[in-house]
């Protein structure tokens, strides 16, 4: 399974990470998922969200959350940008990418990639008034 | 035995210190250090079911016995997405 | 819900959809689906699908499924493009966007999409050798 | 009573056919004019257990009374996606 991540302070940039694709001729799924700053944090409203990453470990636990879907599903290629610094309302502070043969096990390892995420993988945020 | 100590996001706030250098006798448990810490800085206690611990890139629990140069990270619960 | 469908012979072209996305303040997830023409088919290998549509009533069918996300789930809203005519193996066949506050409904409504068309939506696919 | 019948993706091949008009009498239902097709399209037959019919825009099954001018679709299982 080929594996990607970045953790960085620039915007995600969409249109960009498209074209950096590939995919094999067995490949009959992709699922992109983003997850974008709302307006309403704890019921209060924010400007944006300010992210922090302990980095190494954040690196290391998001390459352990790639081992156990490697070793679950069929999976070709994970691709995950995280966000950090300040991340405004509207703008996306995740982006995941999984290609997979079939879109069971796609959906199943996007949505698992990033429940485990939000368990393990040492980034935290706070609202921005 | 001298050990790295990080408090990250507002663990930072509650302690007014992102990293400490500690001297723990030989042996030591995390249990042992987090006492040791929450003596140094009180309002740690406030956080005592809701943090997580981790020595370098791993998370451990209490029982973990800590080796000279260990560097020890203490966070409230992560948040990322 | 915001709804809009595309049933085409032209290319899926992701790149020119994404600026086409517009979401409120209160939106949290954003899911893309692609399903894309495989190598193998039924266990043969193929160079293309050609898909045909029953195009009033795919529209229709479509639209009934819009229905029951709308009344099932907080979302606002879907885009689908289904591409019909000879798809070669590697490109998409069908593209699917759904934003919602949350992930949880927004992975949902995207997988119901996807199971009710295939379920209910007059489209077939015949494989190219 | 005048009906039109599409057939859609390969049962245009097993009937070599795509559009046909029939006259049924007054009442008729989708079962009856099921009937006269296969009578005239034997090859429909194999297809039997998966045939879907609908009407206009929507489904309909074997007891739905057909109109005047209704339209009626027969296809096999759909495989959009």
């Amino acid at each position: 399974m080929k594996r990607w991540l970045r953790i960085q302070t620039e915007p995600i940039d969409e249109g960009a990470l498209l074209p950096a694709r590939s995919i094999s001729r067995g490949i009959g799924a992709v699922i992109y998922f983003l997850g974008v700053v709302r307006e309403q944090e704890a019921e209060k409203t924010i400007t944006a969200l300010e992210y922090e990453a302990f980095e190494k470990m954040a690196v290391h636990q998001f390459e352990k959350i790639f081992e156990l879907i490697a070793a679950k599903w069929p999976i070709e290629s994970v691709r995950v940008v995280h966000r950090i610094g300040a991340v405004r309302v509207n703008e996306p502070s995740l982006w995941v990418e999984v290609t997979a043969p079939h879109r069971g096990e796609a959906f199943a390892a996007c949505q698992f990639l990033i429940d485990e995420m939000k368990k393990v993988v040492p980034i935290w945020k706070r609202p921005v008034a | 035995m001298s050990i790295t100590v990080l408090f990250h996001s507002y663990f930072r706030d509650l302690t007014g210190c992102s990293e400490i250098r500690e001297e723990v006798p030989a042996g030591s448990t995390i249990g042992k250090l987090r006492a040791t810490l929450e003596k140094k800085f009180p309002k740690l206690r406030l956080m005592q079911r809701s943090t997580l611990i981790a020595v370098g890139v791993e998370y451990q629990s209490g029982d973990y016995k800590l080796k000279e140069g260990d560097e020890v990270s203490l966070f409230p619960p992560v948040q990322g997405g």
